[in-house]
């Protein structure tokens, strides 16, 4: 405990923590009203997941964990001092996440393809939780891929970082919460993958 | 203008010159959190007076039946953007944001915040936020006609500009998660030696408490609003009940969110009742850690209990039990304090002075406001009054005679502090009685109103309401000149008034052991702490 | 006659009004005299120095928090217990449908016929089904102490019973829009004889197929507080001139013109929201199941201002 | 701050990577077959171990203080207290 404004690697983590609970928090609030249209319909919600393609949803949780592991090396690494694998390591992160939200594209292009968005004709004229359901699904999965992208981004700058040496085995918090944010990421895929693929 | 010019540093070199740098950038783009907490302390203050005088216009329609000086579009913007600015940009950013970042960091011995970038981003967001906030009432459909509820469906369809509002609302609410990082993050990591938590000021305690309300609830209110623009604007139809959704889940997240704002209004301001009565009863704080306790009390059960506003809207009997029965329970905390605050003044020597008249009236004005909480509290009762201008009392009290009360508290109390110059006594004292009478006049009135049944967000209303309504806008005006009085005599104070140097009112808390006006880095050497912050042994006045 | 339930809505509410009034007021008054009573007796005038550095007392302590525990635990459970009473319909309550639409109530009895103003009988408990049309209102009867919001898509109900005839003020309480403050209208309560005459013969009422008003019925559904006679643009577009006139909608999110004939004027009444007007939100409240006799006499009635 | 920084080997973590992808495949193989009600329960469950083990070994939580756990327990409950106090209404209505 010190006055001093000194670099406090705990105390930007502890920042880092709580910035992450209130993601979580955000996420929460979409959880919240899925458990509470899940109780009203059972029914339309197993129908709308099996109009959801499992095979691509559980391709991008492979994915995703796969890009978390790589973040997480990336943190050994550079606690290591091994600077170019931390940087290759991020790389591999960084892809995993284009991979995700390629899948991604082609996964809502499908889908609103076959005429199934918010407010779309097909999910007027269906079942009222159907179209909760379809809702839910593209807010909750549109939000977490704008976190993959913000993630990505923050991750490409620490990755230059590491390169310039800036971000180096003595100095790595910056690479820790940037991984931190990462798995966050993944933590709440873990969530979203069986509650809308999987609820049949 | 030369001789008489501001001159804040009555004392020589302070954190108003010592950096060297001057003009507008050396403070937009400071990140001392004392510059960053004057950039809060005059924009919150100026929306504000904003605020203030639409709450003014409103009470000019409402003094007469039918239309006085507005029709009925006008008048539902104005209460809306009324709510929207006192809520979101003044009271809920108000004392963390200005004061806090002010006395915060000094209080608990650090010479800066956690993160000092943050602070200004925080800063800047609230300023985006705001500016969109009030684009949104310039363009599109015109200004929101919602209320600063936003209750669906009526938010999804009305043609007015509710999606950039709201907008604008949730990056004001990513400010106030930024700043509650920070805040938590600086008092758990930047304590100086001695300051154990024991003798953190009740201030920087109640800070605390506030700040985690605001990381773990503002992300509610910001999902929320993004599910409103989300009903706007790609249909998604999820509180639609044409289309399966349900408008009373609206109302469960938006009130997680904001019942415990309330709390986030209300606790930093008990925080500054709680430094200032010591002092100026020259006795410690009666029942510190029951205090110090009961705002976590509050932060924890404060957030249990939002399903209070909802028991009309056909939510579960069951809900309405839980809700009610939890609202009682969140009432014990602040009896504590109130009876701690009063048993403070016990034998003490009692100085009348400006602060201590704010604070002493916080006690009543908080107290009326909240023992009338416990109507609203209570099933039975809540359902008569509920949507009546009964709330609009009870809110006003809580919220102006609270919240803005211990902020014009903290200004005379603290603001002399960081400029070396103070305001005359007489004009405060006369200002203070003037508010006082008239705060009363105008929301009593507006109580009993609400008992005799008439509804809320009513630009007209029947004839059996009118003499009431008549006494409550002449209320309004004497508070406003009040107010006026007020503003003159601190702000001419500040900038011109005599010096006030050293430690006049004989606080104990570590702010007051630094030089006036403060330094940048406010310590010349760390300090140690060796005795709490109300122990006035010692300490001259 | 006398079906008085046990208790009605305004004995079972009044006295937990006074109880906790009562608790508050005693509260409060304590705290300000006690407060005043220490400000000028340790006035520094009085007492230059503090007399005691007494900064706690556990006995105090739990003493003021036992003790506003049971007085709220207290004024819980009593709030609790009597909005039971507001819950709990008695047997044999007269049914009536509360239709509420931007910015109207109708009242619908068994048998079809309807009211802009809710007669009851007095003496007999009424149980008001709350059904809304658009958005969310609220059902306010102050002088009964009841008040329930009328929720699009969910059941509600309210219910109360007058026990002396007369006129008493029916609130919107739940805000709906620019003229929610004009949401209002009253329940009239007639002695029971009264009020079966009324309900055979009354005014008030259209009855299906009876000869209908179109100005009459075009102010008890609302229509005319968004729908100006005079030309003025109000929430909606103005009646004035509209038949026959050319109007630009977005159908499907195509933006066409046509003209205002027959049938465009009833799909508007019927189902506004398959067009929309330009320049006008989509906030016009639907009419699916109005009897055709009625948007006749409607559509015959927007002709005729010209 | 010069505490002691526990590095975490890359054996360790693709051990837990594997386990988290075997625990994926369980989740898919468990929705397939016909279990009901529990289905949702099931997958729940293992989505709950899968988060734990993200934040125990990727997100160092195994490693940390006291305080930092406190923290996350605060929020998870404060999320949970949410929900649950929301389900008075959902499931009494
Ligand atoms: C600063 C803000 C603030 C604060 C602190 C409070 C504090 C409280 N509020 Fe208030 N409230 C609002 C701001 C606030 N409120 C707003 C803005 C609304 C309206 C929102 C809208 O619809 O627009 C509202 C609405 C509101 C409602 C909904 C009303 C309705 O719409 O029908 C309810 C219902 O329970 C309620 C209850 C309470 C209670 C029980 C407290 C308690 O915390 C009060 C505790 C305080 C005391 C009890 C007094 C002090 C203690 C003593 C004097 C000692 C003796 C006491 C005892 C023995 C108990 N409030
Ligand atoms: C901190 C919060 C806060 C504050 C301080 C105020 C202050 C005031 N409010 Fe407030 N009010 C709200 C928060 C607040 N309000 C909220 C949240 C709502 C609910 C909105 C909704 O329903 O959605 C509301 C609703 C509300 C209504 C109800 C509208 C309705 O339901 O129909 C009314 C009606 O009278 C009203 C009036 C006032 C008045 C007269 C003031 C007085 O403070 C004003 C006193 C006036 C002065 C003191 C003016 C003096 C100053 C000047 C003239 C300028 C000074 C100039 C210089 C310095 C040069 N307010
Ligand atoms: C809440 C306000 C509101 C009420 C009540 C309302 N309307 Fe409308 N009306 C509108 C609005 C807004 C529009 C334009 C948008 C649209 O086409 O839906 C409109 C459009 C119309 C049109 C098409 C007008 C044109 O210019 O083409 C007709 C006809 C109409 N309304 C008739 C009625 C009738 C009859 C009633 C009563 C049963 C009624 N309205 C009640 C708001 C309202
Ligand atoms: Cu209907 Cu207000
Ligand atoms: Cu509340």
């Amino acid at each position: 405990m010190t006055g001093h404004l000194h670099k406090d690697d705990f105390g930007a983590k502890l920042g880092m923590w709580l910035f992450l609970f209130t993601e979580l928090l955000l996420f929460g609030g979409l959880f919240l009203l899925y458990a509470v249209y899940l109780k009203r319909y059972p029914h339309e919600f197993a129908a709308g997941g099996t109009q959801l393609n499992w095979i691509m949803g559980t391709a991008n949780t492979a994915i995703l964990l796969t890009s978390s592991l790589s973040a997480a090396m990336a943190v050994t690494a550079v606690q290591r001092g091994e600077l170019k694998r931390t940087v290759a390591l991020l790389g591999g992160t960084v892809l995993c996440a284009a991979c995700f939200m390629v899948i991604k594209y082609f996964e809502w292009s499908a889908k609103i393809g076959h005429g199934i968005y918010p407010g779309s004709e097909h999910l007027k004229a269906g079942a009222p939780g159907e179209s909760v359901f379809f809702s839910l699904y593209y807010i909750s999965t549109g939000i977490h891929g704008l976190h993959v992208m913000i993630g990505a981004a923050l991750l490409t700058w620490i990755g230059v970082k590491v390169r310039s040496g800036e971000v180096n085995a003595d100095n790595y918090i910056l690479l820790e919460n940037g991984a931190l944010y990462w798995h966050l990421v993944d933590l709440i895929w873990i969530f979203i993958f069986p509650l809308y693929y999987l609820v049949l | 203008m030369a001789s008489n010019a501001p001159v804040h540093h009555a004392t020589g070199s302070s954190f108003w010159n010592d950096t060297g740098k001057t003009g507008i950038t050396s403070w937009i783009f400071s990140t001392d959190h004392k510059r960053i907490g004057f950039l809060y302390f005059y924009s919150t203050f100026g929306f504000f007076l904003v605020g203030v005088l639409l709450g003014l216009l409103l009470r000019i329609e409402l003094m007469a039946p039918g239309r006085t000086i507005m029709g009925p579009q006008t008048y539902n913007a104005l209460f809306t953007v009324h709510g929207v600015v006192m809520i979101f940009l003044f009271i809920i950013p108000g004392i963390p944001g200005a004061f806090g970042n002010l006395v915060m960091p000094i209080q608990i011995g650090a010479r800066d915040v956690a993160f000092p970038r943050l602070n200004l981003l925080s800063w800047w967001l609230y300023i985006i936020g705001a500016v969109i906030v009030l684009t949104s009432l310039f363009s599109g459909g015109g200004a929101p006609d919602t209320g600063w509820t936003f209750y669906v469906p009526f938010s999804s369809r009305t043609g007015t500009n509710v999606s950039l509002a709201v907008f604008g609302v949730f990056i004001v609410g990513f400010s106030s998660i930024l700043t509650g990082v920070n805040f938590v993050t600086t008092i758990h990591r930047l304590r100086t030696e001695g300051m154990s938590w024991g003798r953190i000021p009740l201030f920087t305690w109640s800070l605390y408490a506030t700040a985690w309300v605001q990381i773990l609830a503002t992300p509610i209110l910001a999902i929320t609003l993004v599910l409103v623009m989300a009903e706007r604007i790609i249909g998604a139809g999820l509180f639609d009940p044409t289309r399966g959704g349900d408008p009373v889940m609206y109302q469960h997240l938006f009130w997680i969110y904001s019942h415990p704002a309330v709390y986030i209004m209300i606790l930093p301001a008990m925080g500054i009742i709680s430094d200032i009565i010591p002092v100026f009863s020259r006795k410690p704080i009666f029942g510190y850690k029951m205090i110090a306790f009961s705002s976590v009390a509050i932060a924890a059960a404060g957030s249990l209990v939002w399903g209070h506003h909802m028991f009309t809207s056909g939510m579960s009997d069951t809900a309405v039990m839980v809700f009610s029965f939890l609202t009682f329970v969140v009432a014990i905390p602040s009896a504590i304090k109130v009876f701690n605050w009063v048993s403070t003044l016990y034998k003490g020597s009692i100085s009348l002075e400006a602060p201590m008249l704010f604070a002493l009236s916080f006690i009543l004005l908080f107290s009326i406001g909240g023992l009338s909480g416990l109507i609203l509290g209570a099933a039975a009762t809540d359902i008569h009054v509920h949507d009546t201008h009964f709330v609009v009392g009870h809110f006003h009290y809580v919220m102006f005679g609270g919240t803005a009360f211990a902020f014009f508290a903290a200004m005379h109390y603290w603001l002399p502090k960081f400029y070396g110059r103070r305001y005359a006594e007489k004009p405060a004292v006369v200002a203070w009685a003037l508010m006082f009478s008239g705060f009363n006049i105008l929301y009593f009135t507006m109580q009993v109103l609400g008992m005799q049944g008439m509804p809320r967000r009513y630009y007209d209303y029947l004839p059996e309401f009118a003499n009431l309504n008549l006494v409550a806008t002449i209320g309004s005006w004497i508070l406003a000149a009040g107010l006026v009085i007020m503003l003159v005599n601190l702000f001419r104070g500040l900038w011109w008034g005599v010096p006030f140097e050293g430690n006049p009112w004989g606080g104990a808390s570590l702010e007051w052991s630094v030089p006036t006006p403060p330094p940048t880095e406010n310590f010349i050497e760390e300090p140690v702490v060796t005795h709490g912050p109300y122990d006035f042994n010692g300490v001259e006045r | 006659m006398n079906q008085l339930p046990l208790i009605t809505t305004t004995e079972a509410i009044d006295p937990v009004f006074m109880f906790i009034f009562g608790a508050c007021l005693v509260l409060l008054l304590g705290i300000t005299l006690v407060m005043l009573f220490f400000v000028l007796r340790y006035h520094r005038s009085r007492s230059p120095q503090p007399t005691s550095q007494a900064d706690g007392n556990l006995w105090l302590e739990i003493v003021w928090i036992v003790l506003p525990t049971l007085l709220v635990l207290a004024m819980f459970w009593y709030g609790w217990k009597e909005y039971l009473v507001l819950r709990t319909v008695p047997k044999g309550a007269l049914p009536v449908t509360a239709t509420a639409r931007m910015w109207s109530w109708e009242f619908t009895y068994e048998g079809g016929k309807t009211a802009p103003k809710l007669y009851v009988p007095v003496g007999k408990p009424v149980r008001v089904e709350l059904v809304s049309k658009d958005v969310i209102h609220g059902f306010f009867l102050p002088a009964f102490r009841v008040k329930r919001d009328v929720v699009p898509g969910m059941s509600n109900y309210a219910w109360f019973v007058a026990t002396k005839p007369g006129s008493y003020d029916l609130f919107c309480s739940q805000f709906c829009g620019t003229q929610h403050a004009a949401m209002v209208t009253t329940v009239e309560a007639l002695p029971e004889k009264d009020f079966a005459e009324w309900l055979e013969h009354g005014p008030g009422g259209e009855d299906k197929g009876a000869h209908l008003d179109g100005k009459q019925l075009a102010t008890a559904k609302g229509c005319l507080a968004c729908h100006s006679l005079d030309g003025s643009k109000g929430v909606g577009p103005t009646f004035r001139g509209l038949f026959t006139s050319q109007v630009t909608v977005m159908k499907d999110g195509k933006s066409l013109v046509v003209t205002a004939d027959d049938a465009f004027l009833k799909e508007s009444i019927r189902l506004p929201a398959a067009t929309i007007v330009d320049g006008f939100p989509p906030i016009m409240p639907g009419n699916p199941d109005m009897p055709d006799e009625q948007v006749t006499a409607l559509v015959e009635f927007i002709k005729s201002v010209k | 701050m010069n505490e002691h920084h526990h590095i975490v080997s890359y054996s360790k973590l693709i051990a837990i990577w594997l386990i988290l992808l075997a625990l994926t495949a369980l989740t898919v193989a468990i929705t397939r077959v016909n279990l009901g009600g529990y289905k949702v329960l099931g997958a729940l469950v293992i989505a709950c171990v899968k988060s734990g083990l993200v934040i125990a070994v990727f997100m160092h939580m195994k490693y940390e203080g006291r305080l930092l756990r406190w923290l996350l327990f605060l929020a998870l409950v404060t999320l949970a207290v949410f929900i649950g106090l929301t389900f008075f209404d959902v499931l009494y209505r």
